[in-house]
């Protein structure tokens, strides 16, 4: 596979340059390390940090804006960011009123990002830390807590963001943020495999008639290798598993999130999105607000996911809430 | 003239030695690379490879008096720069283990032993995993025990490591067996089965380089 | 490749269903043809039609909007649409202001148009027609109405939106709208090849090593195939084309679009972008705002294409207007 | 039983020959997908397929009272359904070529050269392209031009249309050396060289398919 890049060592230096090259006017560079924080978040409203591996875009930097995070801490492409990176972030955002990480659930997340919040308690920092695990294929519904965070970041950051300039709490930021999380369930698919920047194999194989079923965002294998299949038994045994787990029934409303993985065009994400409305009308779940778009990639893979947020009263108010960077508006 | 042998390593010895494990880090990127994307997300290498860069590059410009120091440069370095999940844990690895120490500016296998099981229980803490979940710690375990049982026994420093090398290498074989349960390829559950960890290929390098330097070094 | 969808013959019926769903609240279909209009159009102002062959997702559908289209009459992947559509689509917008249309500059396109306008005409809707052509791989300078439309098809519509919104008249919306035309200049380049929904084969074959420069967004020859080539390189080349031709000159203000083609990464486009504001700065060029998205693709072609809309006063006005789709946001 | 020539083509002849036609185009959509795709778009060979099933639906459905509505509404179909630029120009090719004609319920060759005169008319002022542009007309225009000296000949039907197949067939040919002007293929310049228009082709398997069908109900 061809990247247009320049030097492998540089990738992440070049993007977020170009990043502040776009939208200098709304943010700006955290001096040595790869972060960027939004320059107009009130200083005395809680900051929500986001950040993990690189490779996602537009997720994490461009979720980092108006009604979201504060500030994205990055790692190297699908590596953490190490402590320092997050510690200097959040000494850049606004953090008298405390900060809140949210981050996919990976072990290097996890282990940078409590690493991070012990350097930033010693400087008197409060912190806490929500960690989104979305994609029921990575874990029983017990474990919950265990599964892996994919495009549900984006409902988590967003009420956790709305939360934030809303003027609430650490506390209360952090609950709504974890009730985000607790109410938002996806699944995957992958059609096709990323290639890394600097890399020439791409990240895994997968035949001309099948496809990876529950696979996740660094091309970690899902629940089986399936044939590949029309896009409405896609959204059809997708729909199987997410509407069992989330515990969504008749009455109830969701909001749904069609996220593509790279190179599914969005095209396809609809037609995906026509069977999804057809079945959950049919299943009489009301559907608050979709959103088709392509937040939370992994390189040039192929594939999608659906992301549902089963939705009550307090999370539909810091649903729509206002929010806007370059790559999320609402 | 008779082989000699060693038994003891300077501040500098330390310093020359961990520059070659960084060395072999670096030549093994590919290795590791592939190793992790298997059943990982296949950054291990980059990953290893970007510290290893750091701490040679710091160790090379820098002065240290006891090596405590380089150690814990060593670690800090590659915690600064990695990031991931090795980021803290061999970070950890490298800098936490002589942090209950006394500063030292030789040490003998003894010495070694202690350091490394102040990094093996420092690792366990941090990353909260132990034996059997399928990672760094199913090589750095068993290399830690036979440095300590070999502890008072009378062998030459090159012997010892090459112990604790094999040690950590039937650790790595041990994980191809186990279900990961850490890490980004927890969630593959038994379909990760047969494929050995990345983090525990890269404690077996660490040894078996030590042991390399240490052997060179003889006589 | 793979694509996931249904039938081929369903494929437009079923992305259109897949936007309705998605985004009822604002957007409808037309009956019986592919054709949506956004639903909040004033019914005294002009309205902004546009459309063309589908596969470029987000166009141009994702272009009709709040100061943006009015409507948008779609043909089947990489094919006009018919008179019959177009028509259908002009007789649901707000007409009685007249009608402009503006489509990207392709013979297929022109015929399909031309032959809806006169059936307008029979029934007394006024229309007027604004051809993109940005492409200047496409054809020299001064052929510039011969030349290609490519993802120069944003700044028409976004200006001619805006005026429309403005209250101007049937004749100045057509004014403007040509205005940005003459003033927008793009050049593209392909790394890889899409593939058309039902096809097995892609689009074009190109080796490993190789790209094509001024590569048209249909999979179209370029200007030649080039030697795979680094982003700061590749940024370098394409501003000297354009630059060239728009005219650009110290003390010149600009906005520039980096559009990815579909398989080409936000990073890559970023990577890309650091090194098009360098060059720019050094040449004493103010970038006035940057866009960095993929709004005009080609399934998932992989490339890119650089666009410069040279502003005035009269043109700013018009650019900095609000508009929004799903989208699109300014 | 002496071999029978067909001479005039009744209003149900004309719906036969042109469903055959139909077949034959839907029969050849990857043909002429691959001949547009080399310096076109590729969608040729759909959209014509897609308008030759349009047409062929409505002609099975129809009952119709003259030649001029057979050709008429086979255009409008294609009009309707096919957009791209070859719904405008085929479409018009079928509709508007009997557009200045009277009604009629039988034709024989003088009055086919009339239909497609008309057809190469219309699509010329439509489409603002002529011979040597590199588009359908570089075959029409040829084989309209040997319909129409044919005319005056004793010809039967399939004579005269084996005639302007070949005629149609070198235009096609003739197509190789032109560089694009029209069509998305314009701003190719030199490189379309060598490669043959898809529309030309079209309209060649138009005449072929036209004449395959009159051959085979002779006698
Ligand atoms: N909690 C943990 N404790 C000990 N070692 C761990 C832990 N989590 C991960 N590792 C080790 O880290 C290795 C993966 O490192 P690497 O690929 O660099 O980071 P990441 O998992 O973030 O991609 C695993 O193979 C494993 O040995
Ligand atoms: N202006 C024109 N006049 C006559 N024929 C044309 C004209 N433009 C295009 N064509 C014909 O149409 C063919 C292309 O048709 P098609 O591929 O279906 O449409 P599109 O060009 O919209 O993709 C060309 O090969 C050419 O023969
Ligand atoms: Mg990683
Ligand atoms: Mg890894
Ligand atoms: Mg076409
Ligand atoms: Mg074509």
């Amino acid at each position: 596979m061809k990247k247009i890049m320049n030097q492998e060592e540089n990738v992440m230096e070049e993007t977020l340059q170009g990043f502040i090259d776009a939208y200098a006017a709304d943010y700006e560079r955290v001096d040595g390390v790869n972060g960027v924080i939004y320059r107009h978040m009130d200083p005395d409203k809680v900051s929500v940090i986001t950040g993990g591996g690189a490779g996602h875009e537009p997720l994490f930097v461009g979720f980092a804006g108006k009604g979201l995070a504060s500030g994205a801490a990055m790692g190297n492409v699908f590596a953490a960011p190490n402590p320092d990176t997050i510690l200097e972030v959040t000494k850049a955002v606004e953090n008298k009123a405390g900060v809140l990480y949210i981050y996919g659930n990976y072990a290097g997340d996890v282990l940078n990002f409590d690493m991070a919040s012990e350097l930033a308690e010693m400087e008197d920092i409060e912190t806490r830390t929500v960690k989104v695990s979305d994609d029921v294929a990575s874990a029983s519904k017990e474990n919950k807590e265990e599964r892996r965070g994919i495009a549900g970041d984006v409902f988590v950051i967003k009420a956790a963001g709305a939360a934030a300039d809303a003027g609430l709490s650490l506390d209360e930021v952090t609950r709504i943020a974890a009730k985000a999380n607790e109410n938002t369930h996806s699944i995957g698919v992958g059609i096709s495999p990323g290639t890394s920047p600097g890399k020439k194999a791409p990240m895994f194989e997968l035949p001309d008639n099948q496809i990876e079923f529950g696979l996740g965002i660094h091309g970690e294998k899902g629940i089986r290798r399936a044939e590949m299949m029309s896009a409405d038994d896609l959204a059809d045994e997708m729909l199987d598993h997410l509407l069992a787990d989330a515990a969504l029934e008749s009455g109830d409303e969701a909001v749904i999130l069609l996220n593509g993985l790279g190179s599914t065009t969005l095209m396809e994400l609809l037609i995906v999105n026509q069977k999804v409305h057809k079945e959950l009308l049919a299943k009489g779940i009301t559907v608050y607000d979709t959103d088709v778009n392509s937040y939370c990639t992994t390189q040039e893979m192929g594939g999608f996911s659906i992301t549902i947020l089963k939705l009550d009263e307090e999370l539909k108010t810091y649903y729509d809430a206002p929010a806007h960077s370059p790559y999320y508006h609402k | 003239m008779e082989k000699q042998t060693m038994n003891h390593l300077s501040v500098d010895d330390v310093k020359q030695m961990l520059l070659y494990v960084g060395e072999t880090i670096t030549a093994s990127k590919d290795y590791l690379g592939q190793i992790d994307a298997e059943i990982g997300d296949g950054d291990h290498g980059t990953g290893m490879a970007t510290g290893a860069e750091a701490f040679m590059k710091k160790l090379r410009e820098s002065e240290f008096e006891t090596i405590n120091d380089v150690f814990k440069t060593t670690g800090m370095e590659m915690m600064k720069s990695m990031g991931g999940a090795s980021g803290i844990i061999f970070g950890t690895m490298f800098s936490d283990g002589v942090k209950q120490l006394e500063s030292k500016s030789s040490i003998d296998h003894t010495g070694l032993a202690d350091i490394f099981r102040g990094s093996l229980d420092s690792v366990k803490k941090r990353g909260k995993a132990d034996v059997g979940d399928k990672t760094m710690i199913d090589a750095l375990d068993p290399a830690v025990q036979t440095l300590e049982s070999d502890a008072s026994k009378e062998w030459t420093l090159t012997e010892v490591l090459k112990h604790a090398e094999e040690a950590a290498w039937n650790g790595v074989e041990e994980t191809k067996q186990i279900t990961a349960k850490h890490g980004r390829a927890k969630t593959l559950g038994e379909r990760t089965k047969g494929y050995q960890d990345a983090g525990a290929t890269s404690v077996w390098l660490i040894f078996k380089s030590m042991r390399e330097w240490v052997e060179q070094h003889e006589g």
